[in-house]
């Protein structure tokens, strides 16, 4: 008799009771997990996914109310199982590695020991052995001096090295069965790879299995050996990943799959006229950030100077939508504060015929002209004011509309982002996130400007909703003919929309190519190792050669 | 922690008191009606209020006692009370001692007592507990301490019960069973308003921090609830109790005023009723600056404990 | 609103108000006798079917004395707090949005200001202004203002970074537009908060100063000086003290849980 | 019996005999030495020099640590105390004080006449601010005849002399006091008293033992008397019941009767003349019309003030400020509370439609406002319309004493007549707060002052009292007792209508 599944979930519903009555966060749930494979358990946010995961590690909140089915542990049922079992279970046959390393380690505790306190809690070691253990286990997630690790306290380590250690302990009682919940969008691009390597590493010399849950079908496609669609609590389609991205039989599935951006599958709008002259032009613009206030510099503290941008320079074309890449850190959103006129900065800034050497130069038409849409579609409304008074507010300011076609200019603005005209009523916390950034762009459209810059734009939404956000930006890009600096940290997506794309790191920018030029040998190496960091979906590149070490 | 840094706050503390000074003087010197008023109560003439003016120095221009004050201060003179005609720095420096010895006993009471009670609610949250605890919590916070210290004085101090005396002081060096029962009444009224608030915040902290991401992986790790709470949740919590704490001796050097006037304490509130019913100026001004140190470095400490727990805080 | 009533400390605090609330707009009507009228065969009477919460060492009815007493209290403790906010917020919004030396001049003499206690705070400004009800309401309010001017200048700094105020910002809007259309409105929110919990602090100091002497004054019946007066009392009929005292412990924590309340509904972090 | 038989001889004689000197309240069985009195007190003793201070409780304080050359004893007869005996003469222009030899200062210096003329003429320099001065005023020069004798010569005539030596603040301080700061006898007195200073701390105790140099042999009986400060009156009387002390100093008329009902505690009332007067300024209106203030003085139910506001414990008075206690009270006619005739008088003297006026009154003593309320409350029915204004007692002294118009005065027993006329009824009154002013009446507060005949006096003083009554420039609604506690087991404790002195030194200790 074949032994049975790791994890084996059949017909599970879980109710969450709300006093607006119950509602189902999981319908009769069913799949399964062998020994030493990976299920990728991919769905968007408010689709179960993590709901499923609490149940697995029965860690359910008060108002939760389990309708049926089993979840069985290599065969043994845990819904039946006690309190203290279940503690028994936990961290030794079922761990999980969660999303974000920064929130998921205690700050105060040395992280030696708290990879050690779980061997301390299921092996029974002494601390001192446990500690010795940690330096081992360390050592095998590829961290160069483990002992010091050991010591440190998670602020004194890189996003990377923490979720190391969560790993580490994750495997450390060699646990039959491992839950990951998006271990890597907390992280870098570069770092993210890196730990999807270790990942499959561990995953092979140990054999665990594994449920990996995120967001992200294309990365999911990248590591898992099937693949679950879950959507609204029911999984709609199971099955082997070549299968799932080769023929998807729900359209759930192929609206998903269709919105994970793929650097083939082209979006931009028609490329500028190349002879054209600038349209934006940056020279030799930097950034500092910092400087004590004045009583602390009576009182000795030294200014803390930090670089956000250095000597870059660029241009951006009529038309045209320049990508600007980079990772956290690397003064790609500084860039977008400089050109919209909320950083002060050193260099010049060129627009059409003019030149602006400050933040204070840049005067009323100026302002009109570039516009920004942010990163969060719930902090750029105003929470107190109607979409019809946001929309409003450039049309009256830039005097750009009669008063009288007020009302009909909003509308219009309204359908451009394909929102119901009705919209212009409410209040931005009655609309979905989506719906939010649609507004905000209809808002920067407004003015009608010559350029818009997109800090991020896509980066908080769903993958679907990215999609159609990404597609109407480009569709209004195209009808407008204005310019777009779009700032993102997502090489698939800025590969369909860019013209150009310009590469950040550490305040400088070290690459500016044409898009189709992405994977020549001209390029920098570290945008070489960015291309090379990020899945692309599925199987259609080649799976690049693993990366070791920190990035440069 | 460097040592510019302690420096820096060090400066930031004098900057704070030279603002204070300047305040405290701007008041003092409008008050109305002055000392030897005060002094020679309703039995007054006028030539000797004027005599007794001249004595005080109380007819010299507004700039000159200013300065005289403040150069007294740096010099180590506070001046001479001038209703008791003692020494300020004599007067105020026994009421510093008598109160500190309070506000520190109603400080330990409140940490012994708050820091328990606030996590309790927090780890027994929606419970009978829980809802007792917000409950006196609520109540505590909603009574100004006379009331409060009326209550306790009828109910524990009353000629029936007698359980402690209504009042009084005797040191710790004469009698240490005589000073806490001395000191039990008005340091517990004290702590049960502080108790109420710092339980409320603690409480609120610490339900935050058992809800964090930290808390979950370690419960995930299959570690007993006890271990969770003591490792985990604890040290978190404990870094906004004491920031808490510290904000509170604010109030309590403001609640030492009602309940050592009330509990008969020799200390600095009850001198400074005494001072402003007296308008004895450099008493008050003394006091107000005592007090305003007090809280200033009553802030540092708690920002040096802080940074004692919490290894992510560290001044530069 | 609607969330006020389904969070349980929400709706404590509202039952409460709403009992403070009738007592200072109908207290008068409300009142069987005259707050001040002696009945001298009458005095220190427990409750009963003619003083329904006894009487004082006066024979005045305590009931009456109560209902009268609330208008001075409570609009003591919202007048006090109002001032206060207002000043406090005029300086702080004023602080937070003109930024640098200003800002931090401002900051350094809050910093002082702060340093001292705030019922010392008052007592000192009271004593200057000479004790009395608007006296000592003046002396609470600039009490207060140092802290809510803190408050106000921290809710605007939070404000002043998030994107709609960016993106109005980049847009090349005024300063005043800026200030009285972006940050403003989602500023007063927290203020509004703090000035709710402040009202049962304003209160509270109220009927301290009204204890020492230096607030109310006789024959008010704010509940604070109904308190002080009645100490003397409170052996030979205990409600002279408690009905006042309870009075004022239901008023401050009406407020402090309405606050509260209203802080959790405004907050999202809060929010479950 | 109350006599001066002695004037007679023109002259005015103490007796020496320090054995018979008339208790308050004398206690029974044989003294025993030992022990300490614990005394509770709610205002700070806040200096113990002795000729300035003016606080309740520094009274007893300085009591026990000094001595005067007379001292008032319970019948307000000066009573020999560092001088054995005194003789006036030229018509009590002189006086003549002979001391007991062999006292000592508590350092041990010898005190002599050169002490009492230091003494008092250091009370008369205005630099010294003392509250005796304006009482002594009268005196001429001071000179020590011998060691033991001291001669005062007065200005005028002045009968009460020996009276006004007495004086709380004008007891003998050391010579070489005058030679150092005077301000070390706040904190380091130097007297020839009963008892003398270990422990001075103004916020909490004074702790006095005995001085075992006394001049009255075998007393003090008491080793140590220990004052502790209780500023809440709440607190203190827990305090005084629960036991840990044995005298309240002085008692809340609301606390009078819980307190004399506890076990184990006697409390003791003493009438005194001790007095609230209402201040109606009458060189402008209202109360310049006379009528407005006997309208006034009809509408005040001074029975149910003295059952309410003192809990019974005084006595009803009708706007004469001499008690019963004084030497030469004349029969002071009832005003009955008649709001209807206070109405009519009212309407006559031009307010038919009532009077509307502020009353304004400290909050300390809180005894002030409760009056002016009560008064507010009887009034209305007689057609005053009075807003009582309360104040803190800074703001009202700097605001309203000696200035307004309808205010709340308080003020203690005087020795004698002429010190109560004095204070506040002649026109050159200390604290003439009325412009009530009246030669007729000055004419016979002066000739009173220097009559020695003891009827006489009393028919001047008597026609000066009418002519209080007839005008009434105060309105006096009672007279307050003086009301103090201790516990079984205390022998001896009193207290005096003035509150000046105490005899703590005839205290004892009646227990195991």
């Amino acid at each position: 008799m074949a032994a049975p599944p790791v994890l084996e979930v059949a017909g599970y519903t879980l109710d969450y009771s709300t006093p607006a009555g119950p509602v189902t966060a999981l319908a009769d749930v069913g799949l399964a997990v062998a020994r030493g494979e990976t299920l990728g358990l991919v769905g968007e946010s408010g689709s179960g996914k993590t709901s499923l995961a609490w149940a697995v590690l029965r860690y359910l909140p008060a108002n939760a109310v389990e309708r049926g089915g089993s979840i069985r542990l290599s065969g043994e049922e845990l819904r039946t199982r006690t309190a203290a079992e279940i503690l028994e279970i936990r961290g030794r046959r079922i761990a999980m590695v969660f999303q974000d390393p920064s929130t998921s380690l205690n700050p105060t505790i040395r992280l030696g020991d708290q990879l050690a306190e779980v061997l301390v809690r299921h092996r029974g070691l002494a601390p001192a052995e446990a500690r010795g253990q940690g330096e081992a286990l360390l050592a095998r997630t590829g961290i160069a001096r483990p002992a010091e690790m050991m010591r440190r306290f998670p602020h004194e380590a890189s996003g990377g090295e923490k979720q190391r250690v969560v790993i580490a302990t994750a495997f450390a009682c060699n646990p039959e069965l491992i839950l990951f919940d998006e271990p890597t969008t907390a992280l870098d691009i570069l770092t993210a790879r890196q730990i999807l390597d270790l990942f499959a590493r561990l995953r092979e010399e140990t054999g665990v299995a594994a449920l990996y849950i995120s967001h992200d079908l294309g990365l999911v496609s990248r590591i898992a050996d099937r693949v679950a669609v879950i959507n609204g609590g029911r999984i709609v389609e199971e099955g082997p990943v070549a299968g799932i991205f080769r023929a998807p039989r729900r359209d759930y599935t192929r609206a998903l799959i269709a919105a994970v951006p793929r650097p083939d599958v082209r979006l931009a709008a028609p490329p500028p006229d190349p002879g054209a002259a600038a349209l934006l032009a940056l020279e030799g613009v930097s950034v500092r950030y910092g400087g004590a206030a004045f009583l602390s510099r009576l009182f000795g503290a030294r200014p803390a100077v930090v670089q956000g941008a250095r000597e870059v320079s660029l241009q951006v074309r009529p038309g045209e939508l320049l990508g600007v890449v980079g990772e956290s850190g690397s003064g790609k959103s500084t860039l977008a504060r400089v050109v919209a006129g909320l950083q002060e900065f050193e260099g010049r800034v060129g627009f059409r015929d003019r030149g602006y050497a400050g933040r204070r130069a840049f005067d009323r038409p100026y302002r009109r002209a570039v516009q920004i849409v942010f990163q969060h579609p719930d902090g750029s409304l105003n929470p107190r004011q109607r979409v019809r008074d946001i929309l409003s507010r450039p049309l009256k300011l830039y005097g750009l509309v009669p008063r009288a076609r007020l009302a009909g200019r909003i509308a219009e603005l309204l359908a451009a982002v394909r929102l119901p005209a009705e919209f212009a009523g409410r209040f931005p916390h009655q609309l979905s996130g989506g719906e939010k950034q649609r507004v905000a762009i209809a808002r920067a459209f407004a003015a009608e400007p010559d350029l818009v810059i997109c800090d991020e734009v896509t980066s908080s939404l769903d993958v679907s909703v990215q999609a159609q956000v990404a597609r109407l930006l480009v569709e209004l890009q195209a009808r407008t003919g204005t310019a777009c600096l779009f700032i993102t940290h997502d090489l698939n997506l800025v590969r369909q929309l860019a013209h150009r794309i310009a590469v950040m790191h550490r305040g400088e920018l070290v690459d500016l190519f044409d898009t189709a030029e992405a994977e020549t040998d001209a390029r920098h190496p570290y945008t070489r190792a960015l291309l090379a960091a990020v899945p692309v979906p599925p199987a259609a590149a080649a799976d690049p050669a693993p990366l070791t070490g920190e990035p440069p | 922690m460097t040592p510019a840094y302690l420096l820096r706050r060090l400066g930031a503390i004098v900057v704070v008191l030279v603002i204070v000074s300047l305040t405290v003087f701007g008041i003092t010197m409008v008050l109305p009606g002055n000392a030897a008023v005060m002094i020679l109560g309703e039995w007054a003439t006028p030539e000797q209020l004027a005599a007794l003016e001249e004595r005080l120095g109380l007819d010299r221009p507004v700039w000159a006692q200013y300065f005289d004050w403040v150069g007294g201060i740096l010099a180590g003179d506070w001046g001479t009370s001038l209703r008791l005609q003692l020494p300020v720095a004599q007067v105020v420096g026994d009421a510093i001692a008598n109160s500190a010895l309070l506000a520190v006993t109603a400080l330990v009471a409140v940490t012994l007592v708050a820091i328990p009670l606030g996590m309790l609610a927090a780890i027994r949250r929606g419970t009978g507990a829980d809802l007792g605890i917000g409950l006196v919590a609520y109540v505590g916070t909603a009574m100004p301490e006379f009331v409060t210290a009326t209550l306790l004085l009828v109910f524990l101090a009353g000629p029936s019960v007698a359980l402690f005396p209504a009042g009084g002081f005797v040191a710790p060096g004469e009698s240490v069973a005589g000073f806490l029962a001395h000191v039990a009444l008005p340091a517990g009224t004290l702590a049960l308003v502080m108790t109420a608030h710092i339980a409320r915040q603690v409480r609120s902290e610490m339900t935050d921090v058992l809800g964090s991401d930290y808390v979950r992986a370690a419960r995930l790790k299959g570690l007993r609830e006890w271990t969770v709470i003591r490792r985990h949740a604890l040290p978190n919590s404990l870094a906004p109790a004491v920031a808490v704490i510290s904000l509170d001796v604010g109030y309590l050097l403001g609640g030492i005023i009602v309940v050592e006037e009330i509990f008969a304490w020799p200390g600095l509130g009850r001198l400074l009723i005494y001072a402003l019913e007296n308008r004895d100026l450099p008493v008050i001004q003394a006091i107000t600056l005592v007090l305003a140190l007090v809280y200033a470095l009553s802030n540092l400490l708690s920002d040096l404990v802080i940074a004692a727990l919490d290894p992510r805080v560290r001044y530069a | 609103m609607r969330e006020l009533l389904r969070h349980p400390p929400g709706i404590a605090g509202a039952v409460l108000l709403a009992l403070v609330a009738v007592a200072v707009l109908l207290g008068p009507w409300l009142a069987p006798y005259d707050p001040q009228a002696f009945h001298p065969a009458a005095r220190l009477q427990g409750p009963s079917a003619a003083y329904w919460l006894g009487t004082d060492q006066f024979g005045r009815d305590l009931f009456s004395r109560l209902m009268h007493g609330a208008r001075a209290t409570i609009l003591f403790g919202l007048g006090a707090t109002l001032i206060g906010v207002a000043a406090g917020a005029l300086i702080g919004v004023t602080a937070g949005v003109t930024g640098g030396w200003v800002d931090s001049l401002i900051m350094r003499i809050l910093d002082g200001l702060l340093a001292v206690p705030d019922l010392l705070f008052a007592l000192l400004i009271v004593t200057v202004l000479g004790g009395g009800v608007q006296q000592a309401m003046l002396a609470v309010a600039v009490a207060f203002t140092p802290g809510m001017a803190r408050i106000a200048r921290a809710a605007v700094l939070s404000i002043r970074t998030r994107e709609y105020v960016l993106a109005a910002i980049a847009r090349g809007e005024s300063a005043a537009w800026i200030i009285g259309r972006e940050v403003l409105p989602n500023a007063v929110g927290p203020i509004i908060v703090e000035a709710t919990i402040r009202v049962a602090f304003a209160i509270m100091i109220g009927a301290t100063l009204g204890f020492l002497g230096l607030g109310a004054q006789p024959p008010s019946t704010e509940w604070g000086l109904m308190v002080a007066e009645a100490r003397q009392f409170m052996f030979r009929n205990p409600f002279v003290v408690a009905v006042p005292g309870v009075a004022i412990a239901i008023a401050a924590m009406g407020f402090n849980l309405f606050g509260d309340a209203l802080r959790d509904i405004l907050d999202p972090r809060r929010r479950r | 019996m109350i006599d001066f038989a002695i004037t007679r001889r023109g002259v005015v004689l103490g007796l020496a005999a320090a054995s018979t000197l008339p208790r308050v309240a004398l206690g029974q069985g044989t003294p025993r030495r030992g022990g300490t009195l614990k005394i509770s007190h709610t205002t700070r003793i806040a200096t113990l020099n002795v000729l300035q201070l003016s606080g309740p409780a520094e009274y007893p304080a300085v009591d026990m640590i000094y001595s005067g050359l007379t001292r008032m004893g319970a019948d307000l007869r000066p009573m020999p105390d560092l001088a054995e005996s005194w003789e006036g003469a030229n018509e009590a222009r002189s006086f003549t004080f002979r001391l007991r030899p062999g006292v000592t200062f508590h350092d041990g210096a010898p005190c002599e006449a050169e002490d009492v003329v230091a003494t008092f003429k250091g009370i008369l320099d205005p630099a010294t601010a003392s509250p005796a001065r304006s009482v002594l005023s009268m005196i001429a020069d001071v000179v020590a005849v011998d060691p033991l004798t001291v001669r005062f010569d007065l200005n005028i005539s002045y009968a009460d002399f020996p009276t006004s030596v007495g004086h709380a603040n004008a007891r003998i301080v050391p010579r070489a006091a005058w030679t150092r700061p005077i301000e070390e006898l706040n904190t380091q007195p130097n007297g020839t008293g009963p008892f003398r200073v270990e422990t001075y701390d103004s916020a909490r105790l004074l702790r006095l033992v005995r001085n075992e140099n006394y001049f009255i042999a075998g007393q003090p009986y008491l080793d140590a008397v220990e004052m502790y400060l209780f500023p809440d009156l709440a607190a203190e009387a827990s305090n005084f019941l629960s036991g840990a002390v044995d005298v309240m100093l002085e008692v809340q008329q609301a606390e009078f009767a819980r307190i004399a009902a506890a076990p184990g505690v006697s409390a003791l009332r003493v009438p005194s003349g001790r007095f609230i007067n209402v201040v109606m300024r009458q060189d402008q209106p209202p109360f310049d019309d006379v009528r407005v203030r006997k309208a006034l003085a009809m509408a005040v139910d001074r029975q149910l003030l003295v059952d309410i506001v003192l809990e019974g414990l005084g006595r009803p008075a009708y706007d004469n400020p001499i008690a019963p206690e004084y030497r030469y009270q004349i029969e002071t006619p009832e005003i009955p509370y008649d709001p209807a005739a206070a109405r009519a008088l009212l309407s006559e003297a031009g307010h038919p439609d009532g009077l509307k006026i502020t009353l304004v009154a400290s909050n300390r003593p809180a005894i002030r406002g409760q009056v002016a309320i009560a008064i507010k409350e009887m009034a209305r029915a007689a057609g005053f319309e009075i807003e009582v204004e309360s104040m803190p007692h800074d703001t009202y002294l700097s605001n309203v004493w000696m200035k307004g118009n309808f205010y709340m005065g308080y003020w203690g027993m005087q020795p004698t007549e002429d010190g109560a006329f004095t204070l506040l009824f002649t026109s050159d009154a200390a604290f003439q707060d009325t412009e009530w002013k009246n030669a007729e009446f000055d004419a016979l507060v002066a000739r009173g002052r220097s009559t020695l005949d003891e009827a006489e006096r009393a028919q001047l003083y008597g026609q000066a009292q009418e002519l209080i009554l007839r005008d009434t420039p105060y309105l006096i609604p009672f007279f307050q007792d003086v009301l103090t506690a201790y516990r079984e087991g205390v022998v001896g404790w009193g207290v005096h209508p003035l509150s000046r002195t105490f005899y703590v030194e005839q205290v004892w200790l009646d227990r195991a």
